[in-house]
């Protein structure tokens, strides 16, 4: 007996929001990134629970090119926070607003 | 068909003169300018002279000096260069071209820093001008339409008064935004006729709209709605243009800041685009909507009419009373339009001309005297009769001229336009409206004459440092030539007008039905 | 064959050529244009009275002519009418051309005297606008249409302009003539209405029908309008006759503005401004009979209106006596002229108001004459002045200067009808027209000429009295000042014109003794045969303008008759004693009053309406009012809620799109949270609308 | 597989020539970069002509396509590849096109604005990246592929715009870019998960098919899956609400990184809100006729004006240029959304041809827009209004250039921006769609303004004591004046691609 | 400074209830959808599947699925891309000096006295804007 597809909707929305509510509410750009690793695999988890809903695998790959790009997302992420680092003393994103209206 | 005809002649010329100007130095442009804008002048006065259109253009007349190649594709729609002249646009295209020379050289007392980029810009808008007066396509006209405004902006804002930053940014945007609102009710007419049209030839266009019977709903607006939008729509547009009461308010502050030469071009021809497309497009499209809110239209024309004329009897500055009664005279031209009367739409039309010539040479006169006194404050200048006495003679002929004094240009279309306008079918009491609307001539004269009596006459005294002298031959002699084409068509309105008529008689050929009002 | 018809255009192309010349070659000339003038108008003169002559028959057939002979905007539509210049003329037509050009003529040679020898600058200038004066008004008199009169009759309103503000050096010049321009025009704007409407109506403004060898290719509009009223039908949703009323009442503001009737009349005594010349020819003999002349030329179309014949004839009657109470305080010379000048006008209107054509044409020409007298020698003693206009500061000129004496003298008892002076006659035939049409027509038509008649009648008194009080006070008594004792001499070119005209004045009532002729049985009213035609059915029917055809009108159609209370005779001997004694009662008091050395002003013992009197009844203040109190407040009001309202709008739109940009960016706070946060908030939105509400669910 | 090009019997993958030459380009950028005895050693003439010649030659080549009818109706057909993976359509060479062009003015822009930098191989290897990715994004067509291209479009970008690590505003700029960017791609992936659970297929037509049984489709699964898609393609074409990155990255990024970003990555983005939505989505929207499932062309319709507005009327009070450009080009992406938000119309390719247009024109106007900016940048005359007072007495020829592209922005008749802008409103007219029409004519009108401010100071406000220009740097002055002369040649020309535009997007609407 | 994560103290809860809304209705979306049981997996291998589906040899995979070739060949370019890009902004200069920065003018910037630099990291001379 499968678990209903729903109850992974849930899980990946949950996962999702703590996610979004991550991006909301930390202000370190590390964290800032960790959460939307957890935003991204919130839609694996989706799209993992539906290729098997629909029984075929085109979710299941997709999900590892996700993680490929979450990685070299990352990549660029920490390079970017790096000279954010040099350039502001500090990795706090609201810091940076230097630039506004 | 032959491509290179007149009008691409007087297009080439102004477009490849402007560039030549614009690379000449300072201290020739000003000559070389006036030199090349010679050419439009003999071309135009050709034409003229060898025009052989007849009937009107958009209703199946013959063009004189047409020429049409295939342009662009758009989706469905074929966008074409087509150009051709009719009786309207023959005399409005002559006074572009002769106004535009006077202008040039009355430039060049006032105009003495950046003069290759002034007279370039000068030349381009006439180039743009004889595009509007002479495409028949709609989105090619509309090129040209928009590309008067920028070199208008540029004129006003470099070489304006104090605020001219102001007025050029407010003429440029006021007028874009009608020219948005417009196009929206052109095209919403053209999608309306649906299938039956894959062209932006106006005249094809007009001919199916006026065929009846083509419209279909658009969006779910059915046909007759359709064509009160849209001509509610265009109206507006072009009611800023002309201008009309209460979208008039970028005029006097264009006026007032722009160089002399620039509101005689502004005065003199660019208004007369917006009845010029009035005519084009509202009352010869559409007909039948015009009829039927003929009562809102007229009302109006005589509100800019006396409204403009009681501003200009509150304003101190000269240019600014010209400015003013500009929207005035203008408004005759649409209580003219909406008369639908042969002499109506005649009268109009020939207003146009000779509104263009008096207003220009109105605001030359102005202009020559300015650039003596350096004011223009009806208050700080008096009895400069005394000093410049030639100036001043024709600065009294041009009032009188503007108050409609017989045997000069404007009396002719004046009269014309109450001839017109009296014996309308349409005008609701036509002759107690055209009677309010007459009334103008009184005001006219009131603040002409009080401005004349103040600033011309009495004992001279000036209340800027200068020292007046007579004024240039160069500043002069366009004022002579302007005058004396003013008491030429005032004499022989027939020169213009025969073909004028020619022109509109055909706008009234067939009674088209089923108009909406607005209410 | 070359008839005088074929010169008529050329009477008045004559002074324009001159126009031509003295402007733009007058500064080269030993007279600064005044040879030019001089040389057009007496070609005009010998061409009109050659005219003058062809129509009375004396040079071949009696004839009259009416060609149009210029299309000026030909209407190609149908229902576009076609207007076009042309030549009318007829007896009235003759007559008038001979007048003007005989006193256009007379005042160029004045003013050789009044400025040349006066050393004026811009004479050229003068000249040019004597000249297209003189064109204006000729071709205004042959116009043979309402357009054409309308176009001539701004003409002479700008001409009019020009010369009253000659001397725009000083300030009161060019403000009289800004004054006399716009109070006319406010006159003229119902003219216009009236022209547009006449066409728009009848589709011609013809005043007479053309005719070609006995038919009628083109009709008149005055015919129309009578064959409308008889067939009853409706113009613009009136009836024939109240549309007829309509477009006369239209037409006579006009008329009213030009000819200085109450209300129009305050720009008149400002126009003195003036070169007196400029005074005398325009402002006096001619442009200000232009309007009076245009009400004779279209009698036929207001014969059809009862309404607009009493209006006429109240407004004439009025402004008679109006005008006359106010010339009686006046100090200055040309002022006393000037209101003596709407008072005469007024016994114009009356005359044609109740029926007096000929009358009113007599008036008419005997006032030109002796009018342009008294301005001429008016003008003559300014010139011995020093241009001091001020009687109280003249007396005893007689003396000094006996041709301008005698001769003003002459236009006096001209003026003051004194029999036998030209203006007993006519203003004795004015009155008793009125007299007998208002005992003779029905109903109110005939009261109300009764009415215009008792105040025509009054008006008698007082055009004698200040007529001879101007002459005490200026002629009589001790010198009152050294320029006095001591004029300055005049020249031949001054006392030229005057003797022309003083023997003009005293016998030109010779040519309608009408009184006389009753009386006799002697046919010697010339006038009346001249105006009713050679043979005695009158002009040609078809002409229409005879006054045969208007005397069956105002039986007719406007109910017009005479009736004599006393019987014929009687009557005709008791109006003329009546008004007779009347101005001699007032120059008795004018004499009683200034005939002496060192007269006083008498005007205190007026009491409440001296002041009344000098203000002129206020109307000046009125108009003034109406202009600066009224019209500039509300155009300034105008003009503040353009600013205000319009274009703030304009500007307030701006504003707002602008302020509401400034807060829009605020949105972009810089602080990438918050962005996040906005973009979360909108996608919960959007999901909200667009997917729990859309129906999605 | 074979199609048939001009005559030619070749390999259906040729179709495909304009991307791989600028992902062969990259790859040699790399090499050239790995091969450097020390960093920064390569000549910057090598690398700047090497991309340059590599976005030419897609640029030509997807040109010379579209004349031959490549992928068009009239020609080959469009060509699958990859069992769908890609297409190559009319649209995709369309794109090719505006992305190749682009990037030519860009790198050609580089060569003088990057004097002096270190990074330059790095730089133009980026560059050519990101447009290998936005050309593939122009082609792809299962949203699998479209991801990927569109995460090698961005991440590049992320870099390229914190290019210059010592400024403090180009790291800010790059770090909200990354932010927001990453935020985006989650929701976008969350969305094409979605879709997936919806459809069981990545593949645009698959998902269509899938769609369009109908009653079977977990519509509310699908509406937050169509939702969360559309937003994350706002993200790339930088629309309200995803847009927030956009003023900060233009403005601080090097100013031809902010001119291809705003003109060839959100072209690139367009081109995949188009694909998607009308290849996958027509009938979820109602575009075949009934009730939509889900609405998103009312919702496009709404983000449409939101963006316009907001774009237009923050850029009206901006104290800088630059970043004036940047919310303009905010609210550019809103007029272009009209393509997708006035399918109402009769002739939906008339509607979506007009924006294709529209997206062309601006290619070149905006770009060459930014590189004034980066012209000026190179002269260091500031960056506020005021600090372009008088720049026409020293750099006419550049001013001038810039007032075309202003006023072709402003949609005046002095360059292709009038046609298209016209067209745009004429697509509102022809749909009905008065809200957009009215918010296009005011938001017109209120771009004139601003715009203006900028021809303003350049020739009408006297210059400051101060002002100088001592340098002509000859690159960025030929990428300025080209755009300057293309934007300008595309108003009399406007007929040499609308027809491409026009046909291929017929082709979407069947 | 902070230089590693550390509970946050200064978190900004508002913001977050942003977070539990869309929680809030993607579950509300979620929960009221109707969603047949799951269809499962046909019977094979599902990693050499992936493997299969990865490089477009569908025909030999026992499950279905799209193929993926072109995605795997650009994530290769996106891996390639993202290590440059990394690499090129993580890269210390060996000189320390500062390097003009181009998009800061060398004149005052107006209105933003915050904006530019410290003194020691940036060439702008913020001294003085004027409006």
């Amino acid at each position: 007996m499968a678990i209903q597809t729903q109850y992974f909707l849930l899980l990946s929305a949950a996962v999702f929001c703590i996610g979004v509510y991550g991006i909301l509410t930390r202000r370190n750009a590390l964290v800032f990134l960790m959460s939307v690793e957890l935003m991204l695999n919130a839609a694996n988890i989706n799209l993992v629970a539906f290729s098997f809903h629909h029984g075929n695998l085109t979710g299941q790959v997709f999900s590892l090119f996700t993680m490929a790009l979450a990685a070299a997302e990352v990549a660029i992420g920490i390079g970017i926070v790096l000279v954010l680092y040099r350039n502001f003393e500090d990795i706090d994103v609201t810091k940076a607003a230097t630039m506004r209206w | 068909m032959p491509v290179a005809g007149p009008i691409e002649a007087l297009l080439a010329v102004t477009l490849v003169g402007a560039l030549a100007v614009f690379l000449a130095p300072d201290e020739w442009a000003g000559k070389l300018a006036t030199a090349i804008s010679l050419v439009p002048v003999a071309v135009s006065a050709w034409m003229y002279t060898a025009f052989d259109g007849a009937g009107n253009a958009l209703l199946g007349g013959d063009l004189a000096f047409e020429s049409t190649i295939g342009w662009v594709q758009l989706g469905r729609y074929e966008l074409a260069y087509h150009v051709g002249l009719d009786g309207i646009s023959m005399p409005l295209l002559l006074l572009t071209t002769v106004l535009t020379t006077l202008a040039l050289v009355s430039s060049w007392t006032p105009i003495d820093e950046r003069q290759s980029q002034f007279y370039g810009l000068m030349l381009l808008m006439e180039a743009s001008l004889i595009g509007v007066f002479s495409a028949l396509d709609f989105f090619m006209w509309l090129v040209f339409w928009e590309a008067v405004l920028i070199p208008m902006y540029f004129l006003i804002g470099v070489w304006g008064g104090p605020r001219r930053k102001y007025a050029a940014i407010k003429f440029f945007v006021y007028t874009n935004v009608a020219t948005l609102i417009m196009f929206v009710g052109f095209m919403a007419l053209v999608f309306g006729l649906g299938d039956s049209i894959s062209t932006f030839d106006m005249p094809e266009i007009a001919q199916a709209l006026r065929a009846g019977g083509n419209l279909s709903a658009v969006a779910g607006i059915q046909p007759a709605n359709l064509s009160l939008i849209a001509f509610t729509l265009m109206f507006a547009g072009f009611a800023v243009k002309v201008p009309v009461f209460p979208v008039h308010t970028w005029l006097p502050d264009a006026h007032v800041e722009a160089p002399t030469p620039v509101s005689v071009m502004l005065a003199g021809v660019l208004l007369k685009m917006g009845t010029y497309a009035l005519l084009r497009f509202n009352f010869t499209m559409l007909r039948e909507v015009a009829e039927a809110n003929a009562a809102i239209i007229v009302a109006f024309g005589v509100l800019s009419i006396i409204y403009g004329a009681m501003l200009a009897l509150a304003q101190q500055d000269l240019k600014r009373i010209v400015a003013y009664s500009s929207i005035s005279s203008m408004g005759y031209v649409i209580v003219g339009l909406v008369a639908f009367t042969p002499h109506g739409f005649g009268g109009a039309t020939f207003q146009m001309i000779s509104h263009g010539l008096i207003s220009g040479l109105m605001f030359m006169t102005v202009g020559v005297i300015y650039n003596e006194t350096h004011t223009r404050m009806v208050g700080d200048i008096s009895g400069i009769a005394d000093r410049m006495p030639w100036a001043v003679g024709i600065f009294v002929a041009a009032a009188f001229g503007y108050m409609g004094l017989p045997f000069m240009a404007g009396f002719a279309a004046e009269y014309l336009i109450f001839q017109g306008a009296f014996a309308s079918s349409v005008i609701p009491a036509a002759p107690l409206v055209t009677g309010v609307a007459m009334f103008g001539i009184v005001i006219v004269a009131g603040y002409l004459l009080w401005a004349m009596q103040r600033t011309l006459f009495g004992e001279y005294s000036l209340a800027t440092d200068y020292d007046v002298s007579r004024a240039p031959v160069h500043d002069v002699a366009p004022l002579v030539v302007l005058l004396a084409l003013v008491i030429v068509l005032g004499v022989r309105p027939g020169l213009v007008y025969q073909m004028i008529q020619d022109a509109v008689n055909p706008l009234l050929d067939t009674a088209l039905q089923g108009g909406v009002a607005l209410w | 064959m070359a008839g005088a018809f074929d010169f008529v255009p050329a009477i008045a192309a004559l002074p324009l050529l001159a126009f031509v010349v003295s402007l733009f070659a007058g500064q080269y000339m030993p007279k600064r244009g005044a040879e030019a003038g001089i040389l057009a108008t007496a070609g005009s003169l010998v061409l009109s009275i050659w005219t003058a002559l062809t129509v009375a028959g004396i040079t071949g057939s009696a004839t009259s002519y009416n060609e149009n002979l210029y299309t000026w905007v030909a209407g190609v539509a149908d229902g576009a009418v076609t207007l076009r210049l042309g030549v009318l003329v007829d007896p009235l037509t003759a007559l008038m051309l001979v007048i003007v050009s005989l006193i256009a003529l007379l005042v160029h040679v004045f003013s050789l005297g009044y400025m040349n020898d006066e050393g004026e600058t811009g004479l050229p200038r003068y000249y040019a606008g004597l000249g297209l004066f003189t064109a204006s008004m000729l071709a205004f008199v042959f116009s043979n249409n309402l357009l054409m009169a309308f176009m001539f009759f701004e003409l002479v309103g700008l001409c009019s302009y020009l010369l009253i503000g000659f001397w725009f050096r000083e300030d009161g010049p060019p403000s009289a003539a800004k004054k006399a321009f716009l109070v006319t025009r406010f006159g003229d704007y119902f003219f216009l209405i009236g022209v547009v409407g006449v066409f728009a109506t009848f589709g011609t403004g013809l005043f007479a029908p053309i005719t070609e060898g006995g038919t009628v290719v083109a009709e008149s509009f005055p015919q129309m309008a009578e064959h409308a009223l008889e067939d009853g039908e409706s113009f613009f949703g009136y009836s024939a006759q109240t549309w007829i009323t309509i477009l006369g009442m239209l037409v006579l503001g006009g008329v009213v503005g030009k000819s200085a009737q109450f209300p129009l009349h305050t720009w008149l005594p400002d126009a003195m401004e003036g070169p007196t010349p400029v005074s005398a020819l325009i402002h006096a003999a001619t442009m200000v009979a232009a309007g009076v002349y245009l009400v004779a030329r279209m009698y036929g179309f207001y014969l059809l209106s009862p309404t607009a014949l009493a209006v006429i004839a109240l407004i004439g009657g009025f402004t008679a006596l109006f005008a006359a109470t106010m010339g009686v305080v006046k100090q200055e010379l040309k002022q006393v002229l000037a209101y003596s000048t709407i008072s005469q006008y007024g016994y114009m209107m009356l005359a044609l108001g109740s029926g007096g054509y000929v009358a009113a044409v007599f008036h008419l020409t005997t006032h030109a004459i002796f009018k342009a007298l008294l301005f001429l020698g008016a003008g003559s003693v300014i010139i011995a002045m020093h241009h001091n206009e001020n009687m109280w500061d003249m007396g005893g000129l007689k003396d000094r200067m006996p041709v301008t004496y005698w001769t003003f003298l002459s236009g006096s008892l001209a003026l003051a009808g004194i029999v036998p002076f030209a203006g007993f006659w006519s203003k004795d035939e004015v009155l008793f027209e009125a007299l007998i049409h208002g005992f003779g027509s029905t109903g109110t038509l005939g009261t109300m000429f009764l009415v215009a008649y008792a105040m025509g009648l009054l008006a008698v008194f007082f055009t004698g009295f200040y007529t001879f009080r101007m002459v005490y006070l200026t002629f009589h008594g001790d010198a009152r000042t050294d320029v006095a004792r001591d004029p300055e001499p005049v020249g031949w070119n001054v006392k030229g014109p005057l003797s022309v005209l003083g023997i003009g004045a005293a016998t030109v009532g010779l040519i309608n003794m009408k009184p006389i002729a009753d009386l006799t049985g002697l046919h010697i009213d010339f006038l009346h045969k001249w105006l009713l035609g050679p043979e005695e059915g009158g002009w040609p029917a078809l002409t229409s303008t005879g006054l045969h055809h208007y005397e069956e009108l105002m039986h007719n159609v406007a109910g017009i008759d005479p009736a004599y209370p006393l019987g014929e005779t009687t009557t005709l001997l008791v109006s003329a004693l009546v008004s007779l004694s009347l101005a001699l009662a007032g120059v008795l008091v004018a004499r009683s009053l200034y005939n002496e050395p060192e007269p006083v002003e008498h005007t205190d013992k007026l009491g409440g309406a001296k002041t009344l009197l000098m203000h002129n009844y206020y109307q000046d203040e009125y108009q003034v009012w109406l202009a600066q109190g009224v019209t500039v407040p509300l155009a300034r009001a105008a003009d503040k809620f353009d600013q205000g309202v319009v274009d703030g709008v304009v500007n307030g739109i701006s504003s707002v799109s602008l302020f509401t940009g400034s807060r829009f960016r605020r949105i972009q706070s810089g602080v990438v949270t918050n962005y996040a946060a906005l973009m979360t908030l909108s996608l919960v939105l959007l999901l909200v609308v667009f997917v729990v509400l859309g129906g999605g669910v | 597989m074979v199609v048939d090009i001009a005559g030619f019997q070749v390999a259906d993958w040729v179709a495909l020539v304009p991307s791989l030459i600028l992902g062969v380009t990259a790859m040699l950028l790399f090499i050239v970069d790995s091969i450097e005895p020390r960093p920064g050693t390569s000549s910057n003439t090598v690398l700047a002509g090497l991309s340059t010649l590599g976005a030419l030659g897609a640029f030509l080549v997807a040109g010379y396509f579209l004349v031959l009818g490549v992928g068009q109706p009239r020609g080959t057909g469009a060509v699958d590849l990859f069992n769908g993976q890609l297409v190559v359509d009319g649209m995709s060479l369309f794109f090719v096109v505006i992305v190749g062009s682009v990037t030519a003015l860009v790198t050609l822009a580089s060569y003088d604005y990057l004097e002096g930098q270190e990074y330059q191989a790095e730089y133009y290897g980026l560059v050519i990246m990101a447009a290998t990715g936005m050309s593939l994004m122009a082609s792809a067509n299962s949203l699998a592929t479209i991801f990927v291209s569109l995460e090698l479009s961005s991440l590049p970008s992320y870099a390229l715009v914190a290019f210059l690590k010592k400024n403090r505003g180009s790291v800010e700029g790059g770090l909200k870019y990354l932010l927001v960017g990453a935020l985006s791609s989650s929701v976008l992936v969350y969305g094409i998960s979605l879709v997936y659970a919806a459809s069981g297929s990545l593949q645009l037509n698959a998902v269509a098919d899938a769609l369009a049984g109908g009653s079977s489709v977990p519509v509310g699964i699908l509406g937050v899956g169509i939702i969360m898609v559309l937003l994350g393609f706002a993200f790339k074409t930088a629309s309200v609400p995803f847009h927030f990155w956009a003023p900060e990255a233009y403005e601080g990024a090097p100013a031809p990184v902010s001119a291809f970003l705003s003109s060839a990555s959100k072209a690139a983005g367009f081109v995949v809100a188009f694909r998607v939505f009308l290849t996958a989505f027509p009938e979820v929207g109602g575009l075949a006729g009934g009730d939509p499932m889900v609405d998103w062309v009312t919702a496009v319709t709404v983000l449409a004006v939101v963006t316009m507005t907001v774009g237009n009327f923050a850029a009206a009070t901006q104290e800088k240029v630059k970043r004036m450009l940047a919310y303009s080009s905010v609210g550019h992406a809103g007029y272009a959304l009209i393509g997708l938000a006035a399918l109402n119309a009769p002739d939906q390719g008339f509607v979506l041809g007009a924006s294709m247009m529209h997206l062309l024109v601006y290619g070149f106007m905006n770009t060459g827009a930014f590189l004034f900016i980066a012209l000026t940048e190179h002269w260091g005359i500031g960056r506020t209004f005021q600090d372009f007072n008088g720049l026409s007495t020293q750099a006419p020829l550049a001013c001038a250039a810039m007032t075309v592209f202003l006023f072709s922005l402003a949609g005046l008749p002095i360059g292709g921006g009038f046609i298209s802008k016209l067209y745009l409103l004429a697509a509102t007219a022809q749909a009905g769609s008065w809200l957009l029409g009215a918010a296009l004519i005011v938001n017109s009108a209120l771009s004139l303004f601003y715009y203006s401010r900028v021809v303003k100071a350049m020739w009408i406000e006297d210059p400051s004591a101060d002002l100088e220009v001592d340098s002509y740097p000859s690159s960025l002055y030929a990428a300025v004046v080209i755009a300057a002369f293309v934007t300008f040649a595309l108003l009399p020309a406007f007929g040499l691609l609308s027809p491409s535009a026009f046909d291929a997007a017929s082709v979407l609407f069947g | 400074m902070t230089t590693r994560p550390r509970l946050a103290t200064d978190v900004n809860y508002v913001n977050g209830l942003a977070a539990l809304a869309l929680f809030a209705v993607m579950g509300y979306v979620f929960m009221t959808s109707e969603l047949g049981m799951p269809a499962g997996f046909a019977d094979g291998s599902i990693t050499a599947s992936i493997g299969y589906a990865m490089f477009d040899m569908l025909d030999q995979a026992a499950i279905e699925a799209e193929g993926f070739l072109v995605a795997f060949i650009v994530i290769a370019l996106v891996l390639d891309a993202a290590l440059d890009g990394a690499v090129m902004l993580a890269r210390r200069e060996d000189d320390e000096s500062v390097v003009a920065a181009i998009t800061d003018g060398g004149r005052p910037l107006s209105g933003r006295e915050s904006d530019g630099a410290d003194a020691e990291t940036a060439t702008d001379d913020v001294t003085g804007g004027d409006d």
